[in-house]
């Protein structure tokens, strides 16, 4: 399935673009540039394209075999012809290169009073940390489903600082053209300024496993003044009026991306599924056994690693520091709620 | 089976069917004991490159983690393997010049000079895994009051991994030489058929190539 | 060239050059001598290595290790291994193997060292190890006491590789 | 060996006796029929029968991993999860590149045609150790052996570039894998040392380096790079497996490696092993061009020279993989730089097989539609390749559709077609016997039209933004993915179309003279199929291979 917790029609509000060959929009200070240098290749390969196959079908009609006795010509070699065509693409070749490379300086060297945003790639979904906001690993995005949100203010540099927990991911927006891998054990930095309000869908490209093709997540482009109130909408997440404590409860859920490794039913997916589960007996690898209550479940939510299921492996993260109080007996309630 | 059948008689009985002279076999065969040369070059150069690597993410930590290792062993070996290289080159001039008992005598010191090699290093080998010196997981130098930086283990993966592969090649050498050892006593060898030897000859100086350039590296780095 | 039955040893010439026949093949045959000399320059100069191991000199110990390396290096293939008399396309191709050697060496630690030029501008840290646990909520704490300070909130890392 | 066997059991001679003298008394029989028994194919040192063994593993890889791309289009058919769980998909992609990167493409144009063509092309009786060849096959046989074995032990899903940390810590049979992908590289050089040591010593008297056929040239330079590149991948991967055993952590970021180190070493082998895919076919080319459109070659030494520049360049250029990786920026710039410079001698060679065009009196056979879908696909191959190595368009284009495009218009529109021109232009030299040529001729144009439909459409994908190995995908790339599943059904019935024309002729195909292209070459001046030792007397060359009679010598041309 396409990402679980996103609808596909719900990602980037205006279209990518109507028809296959349009360009993407050009949404970000980079993208300009770099569509004139496609636009302008474009242009000589399809020219040189255009001369190879034209000379060739043009000898292909003229030279075709018209007696048994043809006379064939004793041709070989010209030197001037050969030193042409190897200088002519040399020198294009070099023009494209140098064209590349200084947008490729510009594209790697953040500007200094960018803001930084801080980006973790985790398997199979990414945490955005805002500066001087509490960590939200995931921000309501659109009603009922919940993306990565990366807000972003207009016409400001912002630069995002990525380091990854696992394996190896790639952050990579293509309405800005930007792209980074983002490796565990060392920062990333990709930086942009965008032009262009709206959200664009934000891909995973480094191959990370099975659920690679749904780690995406959104940006979204604010004006300035907006920028503060989006920020804190997005990551605050409290009991909203009118919501029950399960509800709530589910957003929890779905703003740590739970749903990407545990089913709300019973069945297995990376980890065990929820339904059901609450008053259960768990047996674990090391053989011990406990009936799941409250205190279990929130034990294996802050340090997952100690008690582990029999037949699954220790992998999920630890979620310390990033789950408040308030909003982990909402996620009980989530959880006690599900059969 | 070329139908010139008195062609056959004055070919040498060394010589393949798809030769048309010595010269031409004793060339092919050297040429293609190079590449191979080459090849084992290339794939220890992997080794020395990682090895590169780690001293310039760790410079300090490497100069500390190879205080452990055990120079006199190390430099014991050298000189072991450089005899046995002496020897071997001692071994394929005597085929040169139809001397087969130098040749026997040659090669039984050769070999007698990998096994000690392989000796020394099995003690050094001991010594390390006592000591919890040992790469990756398996690394428990602090238990063993070791205190080592944090990323020795690395290092000692390197260690293991260049030593190792270095010594199953010697392993190796010792199987190819002894079974140029047995074709010799069966007089195989003559001044105009020695290209088998002269290749053995090849790869075990490669062997030792390797190891010349190891052992600063590893063992007297500063 | 294959002279199956012909005698003739056709030798062909190229624009002047003989073109390399593969038939001849060289017996040179190395006198004792230049084997022990070969020996004892080759046992002198791995004391020479031990040595300036203790020598201390620092920084350059390892140019100096890897030059005396080379040079014995060069003594076995050159004499043990009769490169000296031999066919030169053999030579040749240790050049070329030694040559893409180097091109891996130097291209993959250039790229090593030169990681962070772009970003130290940039001001950003480049951090090489993941911090564990212990080092992560230490920089946690770190991060939380700049920010109670009221200083912007540089990447700190705490313990730099 | 199933098609091998089926031989046709006449076993006398075929009919026209080309040799310069005849011989007196009954003539020798082919190399299909001078031995009988599986025993005789099992234990041949004959470089002809390794070729055909190679030539049947090969194909039959080519078969497999041909029908997981199918089954992998046809699950992208829609956005959704259509038949495939994710996890399956993951391992058939990998599967899929593997099995065609290590078992078909790279041991394919050099092992199964080559092993069968170099040594007639230089006048040699056999290539330099025939023993070594069949040891080589034995080893690919291992290692085809290891990479099914990796089917039972759960497959693998790390992608064919196994890239690390996420190769230590899945729990797929990746230790198989890789011990595969290590068997399948000595196999590699084993048959590179072969044709070095057989072009620089085996050749016919009078054969000097530049009287060599293109496709020697070709396949010596293949042979460089499969020697000097291929023991890197082997370091590689032995290192990758110490990882995941010991955990040596030399590639682990938690442990003080880097996974960047990785990417360096394994793409210091694969960038010069996409060359080892893609010159035999530049050779192959050469030789289809001259032949059917009855030229010499425009150029010989500017081509000759430049398979030899590319063998050495490719070794410099591996980092524009990692543009986007972690890679320092400054790196990246010079790579870039670099790969412009090996993108000259590949336009070189385009242009001079156009040029051989000019003046000819070219036939439309089979093989010549196969070097023109050729010339038309490379040469948008090569194009977009130049887009890749431009730095600012790759940080938007890596990892991207585009990327698949690039590689395939290169890898199946370059090699493969190339290698199906070679098959049909010397099928009848190994078996004696021509196919069908009207069945030729649609399958060539089947390919062309299922393979354009397949990745022209993948350009564009690639440049809105899809990402590469990608299960699901967003609505808006629906329209393309079905146009390009479309087109992979096509290119299937096309490649069995050519499957089934060449194994339908060596039943039932008339019987081919020994020279049916009427070619200069030495391979055509000894009998189709050739006897067991190629030539009864050892050829002696006087001039090029490509002066064709109907070159109009007297200069008013």
């Amino acid at each position: 399935m396409i990402a679980t917790f996103i609808p596909p029609e719900k990602l980037g509000t205006p279209k990518m673009s109507d028809t296959p060959w349009e360009l993407l929009p050009t949404a970000s200070n980079h993208a300009a540039s770099l569509d004139g240098l496609y636009v302008f290749l474009t242009i000589i390969c399809g020219i040189s394209f255009v001369l190879v196959i034209g000379a060739m079908v043009y000898f292909m009609v003229k030279y075709k075999k018209r007696s048994d006795n043809d006379k064939t010509s004793p041709l070989t070699h010209n030197g001037k012809l050969e030193f042409g065509w190897s200088a002519v693409p040399a020198v294009f070749l070099m023009l494209f290169f140098v064209w590349g490379e200084l947008d490729f300086v510009k594209l790697s060297a953040p500007p200094a009073d960018a803001i930084d945003i801080r980006v973790t790639g985790q398997k199979w979904y990414w945490t955005i940390e805002y500066p001087g906001r509490p960590v939200a690993a995931t921000t309501a995005a659109l009603d009922g489903e919940v993306a990565p949100l990366l807000i972003v203010p207009l016409n400001q540099p912002v630069r995002l600082l990525m380091t990854s927990k696992d394996v190896i991911h790639s952050f990579y927006i293509p309405a800005f053209r930007v792209k980074k891998d983002v490796v565990p054990g060392r920062y990333a930095s990709v930086w942009f300024t965008a032009i262009q309000e709206g959200t664009f869908p934000v891909f995973c490209t480094e191959y990370c496993g099975d659920e690679h093709s749904s780690m995406l997540a959104i940006v979204k482009v604010v004006p300035p003044d907006q920028y503060e109130e989006a920020v804190r909408a997005a990551t605050t997440l409290e009991q909203g009026e009118g919501e029950t404590v399960e509800q709530f409860g589910e957003k929890v859920y779905k703003s740590f991306a739970c749903n990407s490794c545990h089913n709300t039913d019973s069945t297995i997916k990376v980890g065990p599924g929820f339904g059901g589960v609450f008053g259960k007996t768990e047996t674990f690898t090391d053989g011990a056994s406990v009936v799941v209550d409250e205190n279990y479940i929130r034990e294996s939510i802050y340090t997952p690693n100690a008690k582990v299921v029999a037949g699954f492996t220790p992998q999920m993260p630890s979620f310390a520091g990033q789950i408040n109080d308030e909003q982990m007996n909402a996620l009980i309630a989530y959880i006690k709620s599900l059969e | 089976m070329s139908t010139k059948a008195s062609e056959h008689e004055d070919r040498p009985w060394f010589l393949a069917h798809h030769f048309d002279t010595v010269g031409q076999q004793v060339s092919s065969a050297k040429l293609g004991m190079w590449l191979f040369a080459c090849t084992e070059v290339l794939m220890f150069s992997g080794l020395f490159l990682a090895y590169f690597i780690i001293r310039q993410l760790y410079p300090e930590m490497v100069l500390t983690a190879s205080e452990e290792l055990n120079k006199t062993a190390g430099g014991f070996n050298t000189i072991v393997l450089l005899t046995s290289s002496f020897t071997m080159a001692l071994g394929v001039r005597a085929a040169q010049t139809n001397n087969n008992k130098a040749l026997q005598r040659n090669l039984l010191i050769t070999i007698g000079c990998a096994i000690a090699f392989m000796i020394v290093k099995y003690f050094e080998y001991t010594a390390k895994i006592e000591h919890g010196l040992l790469p990756g997981e398996y690394y428990s130098a602090l238990e063993h009051g070791y205190m080592l930086p944090k990323y020795s283990r690395v290092f000692y993966g390197v260690y293991f991994t260049m030593t190792g592969l270095h010594g199953v090649h010697v392993l190796v050498g010792i199987g190819v030489l002894s079974w140029i050892y047995i074709r010799a006593r069966r007089r195989e060898f003559s001044s105009e058929n020695y290209v088998a030897v002269e290749n053995v000859g090849i790869y075990w100086h490669i062997v030792d190539l390797v190891w010349i350039f190891l052992f600063p590296l590893l063992y007297l780095v500063k | 060239m294959a002279h199956s039955d012909s005698t003739q040893n056709s030798t062909v010439y190229l624009n002047g050059k003989l073109v390399e026949n593969p038939h001849e093949d060289t017996h040179h045959v190395s006198p004792v001598w230049e084997f022990s000399l070969v020996f004892g320059a080759l046992l002198f100069l791995t004391i020479l290595t031990y040595l300036v191991s203790y020598a201390g000199l620092g920084p350059a110990s390892l140019p100096v290790a890897m030059l005396i390396a080379f040079i014995k290096g060069s003594l076995v293939v050159g004499f043990f291994m009769h490169l000296k008399y031999e066919d030169r396309f053999y030579a040749f191709l240790l050049c070329v193997t030694i040559l893409f050697v180097s091109i891996f060496f130097t291209f993959v630690l250039f790229d090593m060292s030169t990681t962070a030029e772009l970003n130290e501008e940039a001001g950003i840290e480049y951090k090489r190890h993941v911090e564990d646990s212990a080092e992560a909520a230490e920089a946690a704490a770190a991060r939380q006491a700049a920010e109670a300070a009221g200083a912007a909130p540089a990447p700190a890392a705490a313990g730099h590789h | 060996m199933s098609d091998d066997s089926k031989k046709s059991q006449s076993g006398a001679q075929s009919g026209a006796q080309s040799e310069a003298q005849s011989e007196a008394h009954k003539p020798e029989p082919s190399y299909l029929t001078a031995q009988r028994g599986l025993m005789s194919w099992v234990v041949t040192i004959d470089h002809k029968r390794i070729g055909l063994m190679y030539l049947t593993a090969t194909l039959f890889f080519f078969l497999i991993a041909g029908l997981l791309a199918i089954t992998l289009r046809t699950e992208l058919f829609t956005g959704q999860q259509d038949f495939m769980s994710a996890a399956t998909y993951n391992k058939v992609f990998t599967l899929h590149g593997a099995i065609m990167v290590f078992l078909f493409i790279i041991p394919s144009v050099p092992a199964a045609m080559g092993n069968f063509v170099l040594p007639l092309m230089l006048g040699a009786k056999d290539v330099a150790f025939p023993k070594l060849n069949l040891l080589s096959f034995y080893i690919y046989c291992i290692a085809a052996v290891m990479l099914i074995l990796t089917l039972v032990l759960g497959s693998l899903d790390t992608g064919w570039t196994f890239y690390t940390p996420y190769s230590k810590t899945t729990g797929t049979a990746v230790i198989m894998a890789t011990m595969g992908a290590f068997v399948a590289g000595f196999s590699s050089i084993l048959t590179g040392i072969n044709f070095v040591v057989t072009t620089h010593k085996m050749r016919a008297p009078g054969m000097t380096w530049n009287r060599m056929p293109l496709m020697v040239w070709a396949l010596y330079a293949t042979a460089l790079i499969q020697v000097m590149a291929t023991p890197v991948l082997a370091i590689t991967l032995f290192l990758l497996v110490i990882e995941r055993t010991l955990s040596i952590g030399i590639f682990d970021p938690a442990m003080g490696g880097d996974p960047v180190l990785y990417q360096h070493f394994f793409w210091f082998y694969s960038h010069p092993a996409v060359y080892i895919m893609i010159l035999p076919g530049f050779g192959i080319i050469s030789e289809l061009i001259t032949v059917h459109s009855r030229k010499h070659i425009f150029g010989y030494r500017a081509i000759a020279m430049s398979s030899v520049a590319i063998a050495v360049i490719s070794f410099v250029v591996w980092g524009h993989h990692m543009f986007v990786s972690g890679q320092s920026e400054l790196a990246g710039i010079v790579f870039s730089f670099l790969t412009f410079v090996v993108a000259v001698p590949t336009a070189i060679k385009v242009f001079s097989w156009v040029a051989t065009l000019y003046g000819g009196s070219i036939r439309y056979t089979t093989p010549m539609w196969y070097a023109l879908v050729f010339l038309w696909t490379f040469t948008i191959g090569g194009l977009t390749g130049v887009y890749l190595g431009t730095l600012s368009i790759d940080v938007h284009l890596h990892d991207t559709y585009f990327v698949v495009a690039h590689f395939h218009y290169v890898m199946v529109g370059g090699t493969v077609v190339a290698f199906l021109g070679g098959l049909f232009h010397w099928w009848p030299k190994m078996f004696g016997r021509m196919y069908n040529e009207t069945l030729g001729r649609i399958s060539a144009l089947l390919v062309f039209i299922g393979f354009n439909t397949t990745f022209m459409t993948q350009f564009f994908l690639g440049h809105q933004g899809m990402p590469r190995r990608y299960y699901a995908y967003l609505p808006e790339y629906e329209a393309m993915h079905q146009v390009s599943t479309i087109g992979s059904w096509i290119l299937a019935v096309g490649l069995f179309l050519v499957l089934f024309t060449l194994i339908h002729a060596i039943k039932y195909g008339e019987r081919a003279s020994s020279n049916p292209w009427n070619a200069v070459s030495l391979e055509w001046h000894t009998a189709s199929p050739p006897i067991e030792h190629n030539f009864h007397t050892t050829p002696t060359v006087t001039g090029s291979p490509y002066d064709f009679p109907e070159i109009d010598k007297t200069g008013k041309h």
